[in-house]
């Protein structure tokens, strides 16, 4: 049965309260578009999320949500989905709180594979407490808390998903809604957790930290689209990606032919191609792969916990609490 | 299976004796945590009351033989109501001479000393510091000491089981237990049918056990000096029904999945492992076939954040961990407190603060309990008083979580949690039932999640999967109607207000409390927690020595049963043993204004029934 | 730059007010922080005592002109001794409609009402939710009104600037300054000189600033209108000395730079950012030609972490944080508290419970201070009392914490912190000093890391790079002595009663209370925090309406001043106003038994003077 | 200079209390013997650690040490070292003090670069409170926690350290007490923070989980050993280890050639190889790499704050308070 929404249905009634530009909005926009499609009951769908400008999100959406604890999403949600599997159970982040307070909720609902989807809102920045650098800005970067710059290398979210053993990994960005509910649709299919990391522009406190990617000037030589079953080429197929010695490396195509691109194949088990993948850019600067890097399949872990229950069910017979009260020996005084 | 009493044998001329206490002392490897619990268990079935107290070493396993490596386990039992696992052992088993030295000087003068001689050779006598050998210089004068030579006889007894090596001398905790047995009249089918169902897998073994401890009854049979120390301590005088022998940790859990029951709704169990809360989790763990999702999290955050999101879909969301691990859930809590869900917080206390004393029991995180949380942020707290009780209260705090949509912290200790005592089993039919109503449509225009009952000022409780509820909660202050997000000033007073009155509420719907009265008593003891069976002992033996003191103790700490002022008003004297340093007496000197008394005790360890008694004729004696 | 009176302009034939309380008002991008901060400035140039309130949106930026999205600034400026921001502006800047709907009900009868007109236009007003014009509808009747089309007024004052579009509109804060400057008679240097100091860089900024700001002076004198509502506030009759206009996040990074020095150590200070703690971490980074470090940590945990891994080896370790955070450091508090290493924990306190109302604020997290912590696990709190006092509050921390080696907490709140107050600069010759003695060798045999100064109960620091003095520090209980771990009962028991009577003993070492007193009082007000100014304010207020009231404000609140309890003693009531549900009292009555009365107030603002000065009236007259 | 001491001298008076035949006694034994040769001040030697078995570690050192709380010593190490640069920093951690209470800390410390030497203790348990699966522990593990399996997908903790930006990251045995001084000598000359992860046998609760790597029968077809500059064979030669798309294999050198097999450089900036071979197993089954996997120079973080701080002083002057004080426009009032 698929049912008839429209973007409305997935729109609360809650005035929309990000800055004017910012790009929660197309994401937001992008996220009730395929909700609308998607054929998910309303009354099913729970997003959840910690604290931060991006974590606003549950509450415009017409869904169950839980506006959480800084940090804590991935674990309040994989409660969530652990006890009622049939829920799609969504989780919003920005860097700060899913990266920085919260990175081992995350690493772990990632190595677990528990059904939820990470939606992770990277503006390189903490938004909501104006303007601190977050463990995805660059190295260097001057704010209020870094006046001489940050000292921090940054995570690379994609390299740290794959190196905790994530079985669903996409990069997207805001502005492109298609892409985007590309990435939203592909990680709904997957059984199991799924990350999706989306540049998103803090036009407030970290403008145009993306602008590689999207500005029309230099876009089509930074965006590197990753498509299953395709050689990943870029720039109109001038360059593209090739493989050597476990690294990737950036090869001009005239020069080199095509026979050394790589073609793209998110569903191998080992998840070492999609890390050199994600080592093409460290941060949204030069060709920087966006797509699906890594798409495999290994059993849900809510799934496995229902079936350890039914095992244990037909195993022992349905729970009976006046035997358990008899585990040890008992004895009868008249 | 049951086990009737016709099994004891018959009494003979034994020493008569109304209760006694035995402790079973060796090295960790020793196996004493299971001769005691084997012991418990033909006790049980023989019909006395008891009650037991294991002590473990401390957590890492120290070098055999050392006074650190011992390892003792404490049964008291007796014919009559017994309360505490007895304050100064009558019978000591010693498998070793650190097991000696680090026991000796709690036995009763002229007690029994039962010591597994082929342990007491030098290297051991050393370790264990003993310059000479005790047994010779004079240190056992007075005691009544049987001594066997235990690792020989059972090498002898097992050597035809098919046991080898260093398995050979695991079954010398069965050859005392065997002489013990003897000692005290114990049926021995109780212990030989344990062996045959755990080992059944294991032949060898099952046979060498059975052997030794055969070889133990029987040398207590034919040994002179074994022959002369033989006591009879009647079956006890309990209400009649169905027993068991219960350890807190057990308990509590079978308290939850009771509370699920009663409410109907699945239990979901998250925690991460910590002394002495683990067992909670894997007894859990073993009942998948009741529906029951437990979860191993990666921290003690994750686990009550995994709970709290098992609750907001319509689980019993449940969280155990010990004092560590409640501090680091105090933000998640808070959170659990503002979207007014329910939640249950197990905290298996242990001695503190930080990593403090792991494998020892204290009452001492009542406080952070109660105040624990940033903001006005009250809660239910309710405290289980012992092994069997804590059943009950677990019930209790499932009702009340899911009645007042409220996080609720459930004490317990490692005192309740590790040691046992003999347990009338509930009737299935008469446990509570407390079905939860979930909200299914819409009342008037608008769905309202923060709509409340006018009694219990609970919101409704509307799960994903009700279509027309979808709503948003979280931790930002809510409109007292709507539930979103709301900065206006007297909104967040009045739902503060909301917040102390619902929880305020709960007193309505709790017992008065019962005073154990003295008529004119000058004292009044309040208690709560794991004291209740060192406290009632020793006020029990006070009365009998014609003081007049009156008794109560606390289940529920927050709030205070209604009628707490008054009965506590009715005393000139009010004290309130704890162990900690006086953290219930603070609340009762805030609360009630009276000049509560506090007597504390953080040594780890449980009181006295002796204590207790000596502290009440001094406060009384007190001008 | 110090600012001398003698640049203040002549008197005229203005009205004389003793004291007046503005309140700009309008847009989040309407420049109303900015505009309040620099009419602060020039009051403060002019002479007079001041007091201010900031009141920003709610975190989230709303949309313009909504009710949400209003950014308010309140400044009470005086002649005399004033201690608020004021309880309802005499004078409200509304720039747009919802500014006026949102502020208009607090303004006093009669006030004067500043308005852009250009901004109430239908949009506008149907977003503030006004139905028809309140200019228009009777609305603001009773009210002195001074209308002016800012708008344009601005973009003519600014069309020679240079500055475009958007831009040009920025400006109109400084013409509403220019046109307030008139009307209190304000040196327009002070504002210029920052202007130009300020946007030096962009010169067409400047250029708008300036011309809009002299546009608005010059409206003042060339409008009827404003003509008519100026005023004089005479300068206050400070004590002599260098003044400076202070917010508490400023002054509690300075006095924590300063506690190092005393101590002659180097500060550490790691965070995670937080509102309304972040602009103490902002501010401590901009000073790191201090030798200061500062460390932007991945959570609160981690934070308080490296603190202690910073005091471990010889560094004054800081951590700043608010509610929420503090619920998450408890784990490693207790840590610090059990490792016995100084330590401090700054709470910048906001709305609770959970995230609350984070821009808001309150005095609710006192308990969880005390109390919050696993185990029997007290600690110093030391609370400071307003902007300026929280430097000496943060000297006073650092003190504490490195005589008596324990983590300390030190409590301000978003009231302080971001309020601002002028503030006689110490003479940096007095500033206390108290060097740091590390052990530095061997005493006997052994080096005893918990031998204790038989004084102060501490033990000695040691730090990493001293030779010989090699030890291990840790979460398990420690020998009394020697530091090891150590499971032994009794010494828990003595350790408890150690760290117990080691934080008591700081009484020791605190002043006296001082009272001021009424000689006869019936009532004793007791304030602790940010409520001083209100309090005070309120208890003045009383006593001129010839009431007998006596005043103490407390710094200590664990342990209290060892006279706290006898002066309690002294009067018949004692009343406790608190902007939380109670906490000190309970802790008054707790340790003294008194009956104190609590006062609360929690809708994220502070007292207003009227409201203690009510309630203390009130209480007189209770029975 | 070079200082003068023995194994002895690194001893602690307290006495040793693993369960006997624990590998935590090898790995203390080889720590001492690294540090009786290291020539590191004693009293500048600092050992951190968080709650575990494996915690224990800093009392039976006569340095100084801390025995902090579960997971956190990652952070408290950064703070020491952050204050102290000058100090040699240690953290001894387990798989589940490290890898699950402690995980944010852990991926923070190595991104961060800060100097700290992170030794991981893996036994695949959590041996202290009795014997609970870990983040380590392979899936479908039966303990008390779960009797029916655990469902939990492990950590490859090099992967995780790689992923998380880490710029040294090893991997020895406890047995092996030359390979483990090999390793803990490489991560004290590395500038910045350092990862060693070593196989420890927890003969209690976790009896031989290593033993494809230590039996005599079969440790020579399952070490694969990482040298620097060497073709990466083992086996006695018979079998190597090759890149292709990305990923590790391993071939038979006898059918392919040796010209197939990778030569090792652990100092290449890009992750990605060492990713990959870390790959080759999912916990110490079949072929198993130990070496150093990364070993790249990025400034540590501590170095860098002592020079932020030093710019500082050089550019203002040093700290004058009284200045500061006078930040906000100062009047006098006479
Ligand atoms: C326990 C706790 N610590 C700190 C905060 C303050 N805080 C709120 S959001 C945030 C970071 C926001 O950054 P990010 O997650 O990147 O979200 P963004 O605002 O950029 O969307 C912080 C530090 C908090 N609310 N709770
Ligand atoms: C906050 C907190 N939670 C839980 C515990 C209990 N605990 C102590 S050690 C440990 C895990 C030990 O495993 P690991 O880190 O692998 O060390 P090992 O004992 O195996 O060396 C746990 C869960 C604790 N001490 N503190
Ligand atoms: S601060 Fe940045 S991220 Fe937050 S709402 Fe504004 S533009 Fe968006
Ligand atoms: S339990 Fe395991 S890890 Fe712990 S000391 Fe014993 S053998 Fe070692
Ligand atoms: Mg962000
Ligand atoms: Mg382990």
């Amino acid at each position: 049965m698929t049912i008839a929404y429209t973007r409305q249905d997935f729109q609360s009634d809650q005035e929309v309260r990000w800055c004017p530009g910012c790009g929660d909005y197309t994401i937001l926009a992008s996220v009730q578009l395929f909700m609308a499609d998607a054929g998910i009951p309303k009354e099913n769908v729970v997003f959840v999320s910690g604290i931060g400008c991006a974590a606003r999100f549950p509450y415009y959406m017409e869904t169950f949500g839980m506006h959480s604890v800084h940090g804590r999403a991935p674990a309040i949600a994989t409660g969530i989905a652990a006890a009622r599997p049939e829920l799609s159970v969504w989780v919003v982040s920005g860097d700060g709180d899913a990266l920085s307070i919260g990175g081992n909720h995350l690493i772990h609902a990632l190595r677990r594979n528990v059904n939820i989807k990470i939606l992770l809102f990277n503006n390189q920045i903490y938004g909501l407490t104006k303007g601190q650098y977050s463990p995805t800005s660059e190295a260097g970067k001057r704010t209020k808390s870094s006046p001489m710059g940050s000292l921090d290398h940054p995570f690379n979210p994609v390299s740290l998903a794959l190196g905790a053993e994530a079985t669903f990994v996409a990069r997207t960005l805001d502005m492109d809604r298609t892409h985007t509910i590309e990435m939203l649709t592909a990680a709904h299919q997957h059984q199991g957790s799924a990350f999706i990391e989306i540049y998103q522009n803090c036009n407030v406190f970290n403008d145009k930290a993306f602008i590689e990617l999207t500005a029309k000037e230099s876009r089509d030589e930074n965006q590197i689209r990753l498509v299953q079953g395709e050689k990943v080429l870029f720039d109109g197929g001038k360059k593209g990606v090739a493989l050597e010695e476990g690294r990737a490396f950036i090869v001009d195509v005239e020069q080199y032919g095509e026979d050394v691109v790589h073609t793209h194949d998110a569903t191998v088990d080992d998840p070492a191609t999609a890390f050199a993948l994600s080592r093409l850019a460290h941060g949204p600067h030069g060709p920087t792969p966006l797509g699906i890097f890594r798409n495999v399949e290994r059993p849900a872990y809510d799934d496995d916990m229902e079936r350890q229950i039914a095992d244990a069910t037909e195993a022992k017979g349905p729970g009976d609490l006046a035997s358990v009260l008899r585990t040890n020996a008992t004895w009868t005084v008249d | 299976m049951a086990i009737t009493q016709d099994s004891a044998p018959p009494i003979s001329d034994r020493e008569r004796r109304q209760r006694v206490v035995i402790r079973f002392a060796g090295d960790s490897g020793d196996g004493m945590q299971l001769a005691g619990a084997r012991f418990t268990d033909a006790s049980a079935a023989f019909g006395n009351d008891l009650a037991t107290l294991p002590n473990f070493p401390a957590e890492i396993r120290a070098p055999a033989g050392t006074l650190a490596g011992v390892s003792a386990f404490q049964i008291h039992i007796a014919g009559g109501d017994i309360l505490t696992p007895g304050d100064a052992p009558d019978v000591l088993v010693a498998m070793n001479p650190a097991a000696l030295k680090k026991n000796l000087d709690d036995v009763m003068p002229g007690g029994v000393i039962v010591i597994n001689t082929d342990s007491f050779e030098e290297r051991n006598l050393a370790k264990a510091g003993y310059e000479t050998d005790p047994r010779e210089d004079g240190t056992l004068d007075g005691y009544n000491v049987l001594a066997a030579p235990m690792d020989e006889l059972t090498k002898e007894a097992v050597k035809d089981s098919g046991v080898q090596g260093r398995e050979v001398l695991r079954s010398k905790n069965f050859f005392a237990l065997g002489a013990l047995a003897w000692m005290f009249d114990r049926p021995q089918e109780t212990t030989l049918d344990w062996v045959a169902e755990k080992f059944a897998a294991k032949p060898e073994v099952l046979a060498a056990n059975t052997a030794a401890f055969k070889a133990g009854y029987n040398y207590g049979i034919t040994t002179e000096a074994f022959a002369h120390s033989t006591f009879e301590v009647p079956a006890a005088d309990l209400p009649p029904g169905e027993y068991t022998n219960v350890v807190g940790n057990q308990t509590i859990a079978w308290g939850l999945i009771a509370g699920a029951q009663a409410a109907g709704i699945p239990l979901f169990y998250a925690s991460y492992p910590i002394t002495p809360a683990s067992d909670v989790l894997h007894e859990l763990a073993r009942h998948k076939n009741f529906g029951i999702k437990t979860f191993q999290a990666e921290d003690e955050i994750a686990a009550v954040g995994l709970a709290l999101g098992a609750a907001f879909v319509g689980h019993l969301g449940v969280t155990g961990t010990s004092g560590p691990g409640v501090a680091l859930k105090s933000e998640t809590i808070s959170l659990a407190l503002m979207a007014e869900l329910p939640l249950i917080i197990l905290n298996v206390q242990r001695g503190g603060p930080s990593t403090g004393l792991p494998t020892k029991t204290e009452q001492s995180d009542l406080m952070m309990s109660i105040h624990g949380r940033h903001g006005d942020a009250p809660l239910p707290v309710i405290a289980a008083s012992s092994p069997g009780d804590a059943f009950d209260a677990a019930i209790e705090a499932c009702r009340i979580a899911i009645k007042y949509m409220t996080p609720v912290i459930l004490l317990s200790d490692g005192y309740i949690g590790t040691s046992s005592e003999p347990w009338l089993l509930p009737d299935s039919a008469n446990l509570p039932s407390f079905p939860t109503s979930f909200a299914t449509h819409i009342e008037g225009k608008e769905f309202m999640p923060y709509l409340r009952d006018p009694e219990t000022l609970a919101r409704p409780w509307a799960v994903p999967g009700t279509p027309g509820l979808e709503h948003r909660v979280g931790g930002l202050e809510k409109d007292q109607l709507t539930g979103d997000v709301s900065y206006d000033p007297i909104n967040h007073e009045v739902m503060t207000l909301l917040r102390e009155q619902k929880v305020a509420a709960v007193a309505n719907d709790i017992p008065d409390i019962e005073v154990e009265d003295d008529a004119d008593a000058e004292l009044l003891v309040v208690g709560w927690g794991s004291t209740y069976s060192a406290t009632r002992a020793g006020v029990n033996n006070t009365r009998l020595e014609g003081y007049k003191v009156a008794h109560i103790h606390l289940r529920h700490l927050h709030p205070f049963a209604n009628n707490l002022g008054e009965v506590l008003a009715r005393y000139p004297k009010v004290l309130v043993p704890e162990l900690n340093r006086g953290q219930l007496s603070r609340l009762l000197r805030a609360e009630f204004l009276v000049p509560a008394i506090s007597f504390s005790k953080v040594q780890g360890l449980p009181f006295k029934a002796a204590e207790i008694k000596d502290k009440i004729i001094e406060t009384l004696e007190m001008p």
